[in-house]
């Protein structure tokens, strides 16, 4: 365990940023994002959640794959350079985390993405430990504890030092490379200030949602046929929000971008509640809107848990609660079905 | 997708000489959809026709695109081509390599750059290019004649003997125009009224004519075979039906200091007047500028003494509508101002004259009554000096670039005529060069100066000065001797320039037909469509698509007439199929294309869709295809993106754009 | 940067790039299908791949759509896609001329389980239209390892005899191999046409096949939908029939979540099921 | 593209065709030069020019964008031309607003008869845009490659 | 409130409308949503209206115009001038409601008060329409916390366009003046930066955007059913995140496709998960409309012409943006 004087944060992203790309919550006008780092960004570390979950270091909203150039009737096509440089995210909370394990899970098995697989290889997790959770998260209902989120490196933030604690070899590796401005400490802090975040954490408003019915043992369709949809989904806008601020939706569109000089096939995120998403040449597999909302729950509550020996496609950090322009969000789907005896 | 065959034209020279269309070629050639590339000399004559309809039956080509003219010259020769090879003819489009590429550019690198990148802006669009199939529409069998001039007569004539009604424009108060004004013609030297009034005549009194005097086209909606025309009929303060023509009215007007129109000013008329004697109608209008009645309330004269009891008033000007299937504009001409030509003296003294006015001089019903005299003192003159080319062939920018054509004619027939009728007189004629392409006209010119002795002179007038004894003394350079020479003369007459009528360019613009930098109404296609505007349904007749002599002109007029009465002969036209049209499952019916339409062609109704798999009933956008003229203002207004324009679609636009930026 | 177009052995390979194809030939099946013959700009096949497998075929800047691959496995040349005139993408790749290069990412999907479950069955194949070019790939590899297999059945109709996909091949090779019945159809009398008219569902309840059989299915939803119950009522368990369903996909490599229904990926797991396993996943197939 | 000396910047033209593709035309009839950098798509009428178009071509890389019209009260249609000038002037204004070069769009009134106006209005905004230079705050980065 | 219930019970009762629409209460206290209500019970146990039902439910009556019978909609002030729009644009049927033009003392920003450093809120008190509205009461995880409520209005309740419904079948509640700032000040500010700070603060402020879409679907002019960023008539639909072009080809369009049909209702700006003010853009056409072409309100009435279907032939030129400049 090591700690850090906060007042040598920025010295410690500067070293960081030497070895590494950095990525931190970077606050714009209000909004806190993950960005890179430089020395002009206002950093912003105490904010609870950015706005957009950090899974777009690993899984960037677009991405181009490759292009393609024509010359007469010949093609030829150039993949996009992989991603080869170690690059740091820091301050990820343990929901976020957790987040990509979901995502590993649809990107990482057979056929793995190559793109993906090279951001995680390369990529360092920071995660930084909840001191103030908020009234949105739910990560425990998940089984996810904030005060001791996984990545390579834990943080606490505890009064005006920093605590960091190496768990993996590439943590190791990067508490190597900053070394110099770390200095040696004991764990009673950080062992106080996580018990401090768990009390809290009993204390959140959705700290006892129940998962009853929902997961692997869910009976998929009698969920699937429930007559409850019909009266949730009615606000929703079908806009995007909620997926592209989810760190674990990780739903993609593959699409053309004529340069002039050729085509760039690039991935884009898209949205399981657009209405268009499921259009394609062949047909519709989900004409209306409540198709759509009932597929974004099923999805993350009982096929991909099917599918992952019970992982559930959530990871309770709340950002829908937050974000969705109309109050829908995950917790009012889980809570209606428990109403309705969730059938 | 389209399979596409490339054909680049040379245009001879034109296109060739700055556009390396080998190059164009070879590039064009590995386009995607490219089926075909080549290039020929002339596109648009029958062999390069010929291989366009063979490359098509060879390649089974589905779109074409030719890299040449403007496609406002020969974008129909090509369509018609394309017919003939049994491909829709919206199937092509035009490349614009000649107007907006060869000719404005010098470097041949760069016009074959931007030659190739128009091609391919073609390709992008034709690409995207859908069968369209044209509607009918009717013809009203009715003409208008905008101009009552020699050339409106004849026009309107020829197309009345065809058995079509036609009406004639006249703004003055009487037809005739300018040739009403012509004391003599050449080269055979009739009386210009003494065959002019018989047809003048004949016009009036020919039942399928109505003449408008005193009236002008005020507005002018409606398309090929379909136009609706306003015109007003000034008001003349004269009932038409019941004055007699007596002409006391204007002997007994006390107000008669208004220059003359009809004699350029030379003398006066009264404010109720007939431009001349042989005016028709035989009607006078009253002058509401110089009318005691009008200016004051006081007068009334006229009234008095007209026995008819004619005299009007309270006469206001009348709108009447007319439906026209074609539209002749024979607007005709005036001679430049020559404010800018002070070394010829023209404002400074009245000896120095027009052309124009000379005619009026030698005519017995001018203001001389025929008598040639020196107009600031009544003397009979000794020496008459003409100046040529005054504001003609001009390079500055005080004149006109273009030959006037008539002016070497009209001056040797004023010389001859002088030293005809007053052996005495010494005519000298300054010239740049002396112009006689005509039957007969270089015979006419010789006769001037073997038989008349008149002096013609190669030679610039630098100056003309007023002399303290009434003379003018006159500075020339004689370019053939190479010497300054100063001349003693009683009289000077400048052949100035034509121009068309300032009126034109309103009329133009009503019409949306294009006009030159020059004011002259563009012709359709400057050899093989001389007498049509590119705007279907308006034809020209005489001076007003550049200057002509009067055979010329009559030999025009007719030509109108004929294209007019080819039109009018249809009994139906098919209509422009680049409609605008809605796709109904996109169409949100909230009615923004039918407020900007300015045809009314936009109406909505419900129906029932199926928008994939969900049925509903909606308000939707139809548009009417024989109203829409294709103006595209619903598509832009259109937020979704449902109203789009065939011919001219969202997406092909867009295609071009992607191509040019790329 | 590697420029070749060939092979990216340099490279990593992502399921996602494609490969660059060469149509080599064109066939005009019908009014509004043709055969697209694609092999590698050196030549040799593409891929290896399974009968019911399915394939990315795209010309970049105009689209992407996915196709099954109708020719056998068994053809060690090329592969064939036969694909219908309905978009954007189609519509280029009908006025396609020999020689042009496309891109084709797969094989995507699973496959018809012609070395397993099908072996040494009989098997009954029902087309409609342009569903015959899935099972055409399988029909191809059966009739190549023809000692395998038991009889073969094959019920192909379409909306005119104009519309039959493969005609030629039906008649010279299918009508001709021993052990194979060959039923055609049409939906409407047609001048020049003697044999049977009438629906797929209809002519299969007329010919009444035994049960002791597999049935593989293909043809508009409609059909399948009438051909399900007719092949239920003639005593076929759902477990005897397999179909392939509608291409709805767009990643190919089941992560893209559109074809994402119930726990299943249909790009992934799919598009060939058993009919017992649609049962027991949401309708939005 | 800037990389061998002159600027050289890519300029699209949308033209009326009835005035302003006719003036284009009679430009070229009379000879009169204008450089190469405009290339002209033609349209039926101003109103036909979607800003939509116009994005679209600062986003593929043009540096400049001119529109031209029949002049107010002689369009073709009448009324077209009315209606563009509203919405130009909101784009242009918009485009103002968000930062881009002044200059950058242009509207101008070419008749068929304005051959001379037609060109030197051309080199005007020719001249103009080569001293914006490139346009780099309205187009995609993809396309420069 | 109660009023507003035991009306809707009434209207349902008599049969005059055979649902309601209007807000459910959310679980958090500050998250209702926008919900159809067809029984009395359901009315009772769920409906609410206070200072956090910020959402226009104008929009949805797209959708409830379709339905069979008349729906009861309760709408604010502002958002009658959406209704209103939708009727000129035919997108809602007049007949199929009955509205109840309810008051209005100023709406509520969540975000506001979280921007304030208020963490872990568990329910606002003074938000109901009976209290004064002058104080809230934040009961967070973390403590109480007091908080003006002006100060937690939403940006467009402090230009508020002012407490008259310009439609409705009857008006109930009060509502209270919330303007204390001019409408085009913000606009007025950026037009005076110099080009590069124009083009710097828009650079930023878009870089957050996601291309989510809920600007443009909660918008109520943003009524087509497929935009065009969807369909492919322009060629458009990218949907890439790009920051060099794509949100300002998006969000120049969205605007000028609502440009003298948008009625400022704010929906946009208060929708957005990354806070941008996007009013700022639909507010700088009003203004310039306003300033070219005289003042107008879109939704004021349901029949005049609006701004880009409309024109004089004095117009100005689109010379004078460069003139001005």
């Amino acid at each position: 365990m090591y700690k850090i004087n906060k007042e040598n944060l920025s010295a410690l992203f500067s070293l960081i940023a030497e070895a590494n790309e950095l990525y931190v919550p970077v606050s714009i006008n209000g909004a806190v994002n993950f960005a890179a780092w430089d020395e002009d960004v206002q950093v912003d570390l105490d904010t609870l959640k950015t706005v957009k979950s950090p899974k777009d270091a690993f899984f960037p909203q677009s991405e181009t794959l490759y292009s393609c150039k024509r010359n007469g009737k010949k093609l030829s096509i150039t993949p996009e350079e992989l991603s080869s440089k170690d690059f740091v995210v820091f301050g990820m909370k343990a929901c976020d985390v957790k987040g990509l394990a979901v995502l590993d899970k649809v990107f990482l098995v057979d056929p793995v993405d190559s793109y993906y697989k090279a951001r995680r290889e390369h990529g360092i997790i920071v995660s930084l430990a909840c001191s103030q959770p908020e009234e949105a998260c739910f990560c425990n209902v998940f089984g996810i504890d904030a005060s001791s989120p996984e990545g390579d490196v834990q943080v606490y933030m505890i009064g005006d030092e920093l605590f960091w604690n190496a768990v993996t070899q590439k943590g190791e590796k990067l508490t190597e490379q900053v070394k110099s401005l770390l200095a040696d400490t004991d764990e009673a802090k950080v062992e106080e200030e996580k018990a401090s975040i768990k009390a809290i954490v009993e204390r959140l408003p959705y700290s006892n949602l129940s998962l009853d019915g929902w997961g692997e043992d869910a009976v998929l369709l009698d969920k699937f046929n429930s007559p409850i949809w019909e009266e949730l989904y009615k606000p929703c806008l079908a806009c995007g929000t909620c997926t592209f601020v989810c760190p674990t939706c990780q739903c993609y569109d593959i699409k053309d971008y004529n340069t002039g000089n050729g085509v760039q096939r690039y991935r884009c995120w898209d949205s399981c509640m657009y209405s268009d998403f499921t259009m394609m040449a062949h047909g519709n597999n989900r004409t209306s809107q409540m198709q759509r909302y009932r597929q974004r729950f099923m999805h993350k509550l009982v096929y991909y848990p099917q599918n992952n020996d019970g992982m559930y496609s959530c990871v309770g950090c709340g950002r829908c609660v937050d974000k969705c322009p109309t109050g829908l969000n995950i917790v009012k789907v889980i809570k209606a079905f428990e109403k309705g005896g969730n059938k | 997708m389209q399979r596409i065959g490339v054909f680049v034209c040379h245009c001879g020279s034109n296109i060739a000489a700055t556009v390396d269309v080998k190059k164009v070629v070879e590039i064009i050639s590995q386009e995607p959809g490219v089926a075909h590339c080549e290039d020929y000399q002339y596109m648009c004559s029958e062999a390069g026709q010929a291989k366009i309809l063979e490359a098509v039956k060879e390649k089974n080509l589905s779109g074409i695109v030719v890299c040449s003219c403007s496609p406002r010259m020969h974008e129909g020769t090509f369509r018609k081509a394309a017919e003939r090879a049994g491909l829709n003819p919206y199937m092509v489009e035009i490349a614009n390599i000649r107007e907006h590429c060869s000719w404005i550019h010098k470097d041949m690198e760069e016009a074959t750059e931007k030659a190739v990148i128009l091609a391919r802006a073609a390709i992008a669009k034709v690409n995207l290019n859908a069968p369209l199939y044209p509607g009918e529409s009717r013809v009203t069998k009715r003409a208008l004649v905008i101009g009552g001039g020699i050339a409106g007569i004849q026009t309107a004539l020829d197309i009345a003997d065809a058995g079509y009604e036609v009406d004639i424009v006249e703004k003055t108060p009487s037809i005739g125009g300018r040739m009403s004004q012509l004391d003599k013609t050449f080269p055979t030297l009739d009386c210009s009224a003494c065959i002019l009034t018989p047809k003048m005549v004949e016009a009036a009194a020919h039942e399928k004519i109505t003449i408008y005097t005193y009236s002008e086209v005020d507005k002018v909606t409606g398309f090929v075979g379909d136009f609706t025309v306003d015109i007003r009929k000034k008001a003349r303060s004269i009932d038409m039906d019941k004055c007699t023509g007596c002409g006391v009215c204007q002997e007994k007007c006390p107000s008669k200091k208004t220059p003359s129109e009809f004699n350029r000013g030379l003398n006066t008329r009264s404010a109720i007047y007939t431009p001349f004697a042989q005016a028709i109608p035989n009607v006078p209008v009253i002058d509401r500028e110089a009318c005691i009645k009008f200016k004051t309330g006081k007068c009334g004269l006229c009234e008095k003494v007209c026995q008819a009891g004619a005299i009007n008033y309270e006469q206001t000007d009348e709108i009447v509508t007319e439906k026209y299937g074609a539209i002749v504009v024979a607007t005709g001409f005036d001679t430049i101002k020559l404010d800018n030509y002070d070394e010829y003296a023209y404002n400074q003294s009245p000896d120095v004259i027009t052309s124009l006015e000379l005619e009026r001089v030698m005519n017995a019903a001018g203001p001389t009554k025929g008598h040639l005299e020196r107009l600031s003192d009544g003397k009979h003159p000794e020496h008459i000096v003409f100046v040529q080319c005054v504001g003609s062939r001009c390079n500055d920018n005080r004149g006109k670039s273009y030959c006037s054509k008539i002016c070497c004619m009209y001056t040797a027939k004023h010389a001859m005529l002088i030293r005809d009728k007053y052996p005495d007189v010494k005519v000298t004629v300054f010239y740049i060069d002396v112009r006689t392409p005509g039957k007969n006209f270089d015979e006419f010119y010789r006769r001037a100066v073997e038989e008349y002795g008149v002096n013609y002179i190669k030679g610039q007038v630098g100056k003309v000065a007023p002399q303290s004894d009434g003379s003018l003394l006159v500075q020339a350079s004689d370019l053939l001797d190479n010497k300054q020479i100063k001349l003693k003369a009683d009289m000077v007459v400048l052949a100035t320039a034509i121009e068309p009528d300032p009126s034109v360019r309103r009329i133009a613009t009503m019409l949306t037909a294009s006009i030159d930098t020059n004011n002259f109404l563009t012709e359709s296609h400057a050899k093989l469509r001389p007498v049509e505007s590119p705007t279907a349904g308006i034809f020209l007749s005489g001076v007003c698509q550049g200057p002509k002599d009067i055979p010329e002109t009559v030999a025009q007029a007719g030509a109108a007439a004929v294209k007019a009465i080819g039109l009018l002969a249809k009994d139906k036209l098919l209509t422009n199929p680049c409609t605008a049209k809605s796709d109904e499952l996109l169409c949100n019916g909230c009615s923004v294309c039918a407020n900007v339409c300015p045809y009314g062609a936009i109406s909505y109704e419900v129906v029932q869709v199926n928008d994939h798999g969900i049925r509903e009933d909606r308000r939707v956008a139809r548009v009417n295809n024989a109203l829409c003229q294709g103006c595209g203002a619903c598509t832009v207004a259109c937020p979704s993106g449902a109203m789009d324009l065939q011919g001219f679609s969202n997406r092909q636009i867009i295609a071009e754009v992607d191509a040019i930026c790329r | 940067m590697c420029e070749c177009n060939c092979n990216h052995e340099s490279f990593y390979e992502d399921t996602l790039i494609p490969k660059v194809g060469v149509v080599t030939d064109i066939r005009q099946e019908t009014p509004d299908v043709k055969t697209f013959r694609v092999v590698a700009p050196d030549g040799s096949k593409l891929f290896e791949h399974m009968p019911g497998q399915c394939a990315m075929v795209s010309v970049p800047g105009v689209g992407e759509a996915m196709f099954s691959i109708t020719s056998s496995p068994t053809n060690k040349e090329f592969q064939e896609f036969s694909i219908k005139k309905c978009g954007v993408l189609t519509d280029y790749l009908h006025a396609m001329e020999v020689g042009e290069e496309i891109t084709v990412r797969g094989p995507y999907g699973n496959n018809f389980p012609v070395e397993t479950e099908l072996k040494g069955k009989n098997l009954l194949f029902i087309a409609g239209g342009i569903g015959l070019a899935p099972l055409r790939s399988v029909i191809n590899y059966v009739l190549d390892n023809r000692e395998n297999y038991g009889t073969v059945d094959i019920l192909y109709g379409s909306r005119s005899a104009d519309d039959l996909v493969q005609l030629k091949e039906i008649q010279e090779v299918w009508m001709n191999s021993p052990n194979v019945n060959v039923y055609l159809t049409i939906d409407r009398e047609q001048e020049g046409w003697d044999g049977h008219v009438g629906f797929v569902p209809s002519y299969l309840k007329e010919i009444g096949f035994d049960t002791n059989k597999v049935a593989l299915i293909c043809g508009p939803p409609i059909m399948i939908k009438f051909v399900l119950q007719g092949l239920q009522e003639m005593g076929f368990d759902k477990k005897q029939i397999i179909t392939t369903l509608e291409l709805r996909m767009k990643c190919g490599v089941g992560k893209c979540g559109r074809c994402n229904i119930g726990s299943k990926y249909v790009c992934k797991d799919g598009p060939v099921f058993h009919c017992d396993e649609l049962d027991e996943i949401p309708a939005e197939y | 593209m800037s990389m061998n000396n002159e600027f050289r910047p890519k300029i699209v033209a949308f033209c009326c065709n009835w005035c302003s593709y006719a003036g284009a035309d009679l430009a070229g009839s009379s000879r009169l030069q204008y450089p190469a950098d405009v290339k002209i798509i033609r349209v039926p009428c101003s109103c036909r020019v979607n800003p939509m178009f116009i994005l679209r071509a600062f986003e593929k890389g043009a540096d400049g964008v001119i529109m031209c019209g029949c002049h107010p009260g002689d369009c073709h249609y009448s009324t077209g031309n009315y209606y563009a000038r509203r919405r130009m002037t909101l784009l242009f204004s918009m485009l103002e607003y968000l930062g881009i070069e002044n200059g950058r769009t242009r509207v101008e009134w070419v008749s068929a008869a304005e051959g001379v106006k037609f060109s030197t209005t051309m080199n005007e905004f020719v001249d103009k845009i080569r001293s914006l230079g490139e346009n780099v705050r309205l187009g995609d980065l993809r396309c420069k490659d | 409130m109660q009023r507003l219930i035991d009306r809707a019970k009434e209207l349902l009762a008599d049969g005059t409308v055979v649902r309601v629409l209007g807000w459910k209460k959310g679980d958090l206290g500050f998250n209702p949503e926008p919900a159809y209500f067809e029984t009395a019970e359901a009315l009772d146990s769920d409906f609410i209206y206070d200072g956090f039902c910020g959402a226009n439910l104008s929009k949805y009556m797209i959708e409830a115009s379709k339905k069979d019978g008349k729906t009861l909609v309760f709408l604010k002030p502002c958002d009658t001038y959406s209704f209103n729009q939708l009727i000129k644009e035919h997108r809602v049927d007049r007949e199929k409601a009955y509205i109840i033009g309810v008051g209005c003392k100023g709406k509520l920003d969540i975000e506001k008060i979280k921007a304030m450093g208020v963490k872990g809120i568990l329910s606002v008190e003074g938000a109901s329409m009976d209290s004064e509205c002058e104080t809230l009461t934040v009961k967070t995880l973390y403590g109480d916390k007091e908080v003006s409520y002006n100060e937690a209005m939403l940006e467009r309740c402090h230009v508020c366009k002012g407490k008259e419904h310009q439609i409705a079948d009857e008006v109930m509640l009060e509502s209270r003046d919330t303007k204390d700032a001019e409408r085009f000040a913000e606009v007025e500010k950026i037009e005076a930066m110099s080009p590069l700070e124009k083009f710097e603060f828009f650079k930023k402020e878009l870089s957050k955007c996601i291309r989510c879409n809920a600007c443009r679907n909660v918008c109520p002019a943003c009524s087509c059913r497929k935009c065009v960023f969807d369909s492919t008539k322009f060629d458009e639909a990218t949907k890439a995140n790009v920051d060099s072009f794509e949100e300002k080809m998006f969000h120049i369009i969205r605007a000028f496709h609502v440009a003298g049909r948008c009625t400022d209702c704010g929906e946009c700006s208060r929708v957005c998960p990354q806070g941008i003010p996007l009013h700022l853009f639909n507010r700088k056409f009003i203004k310039d409309i306003d300033t070219f072409y005289g003042e107008f309100q879109a939704g004021e009435d349901t029949e005049t012409k609006g701004p880009l279907t409309n024109f004089t032939f004095d117009d100005v030129e689109p010379s004078i943006v460069t003139e001005r400049g």
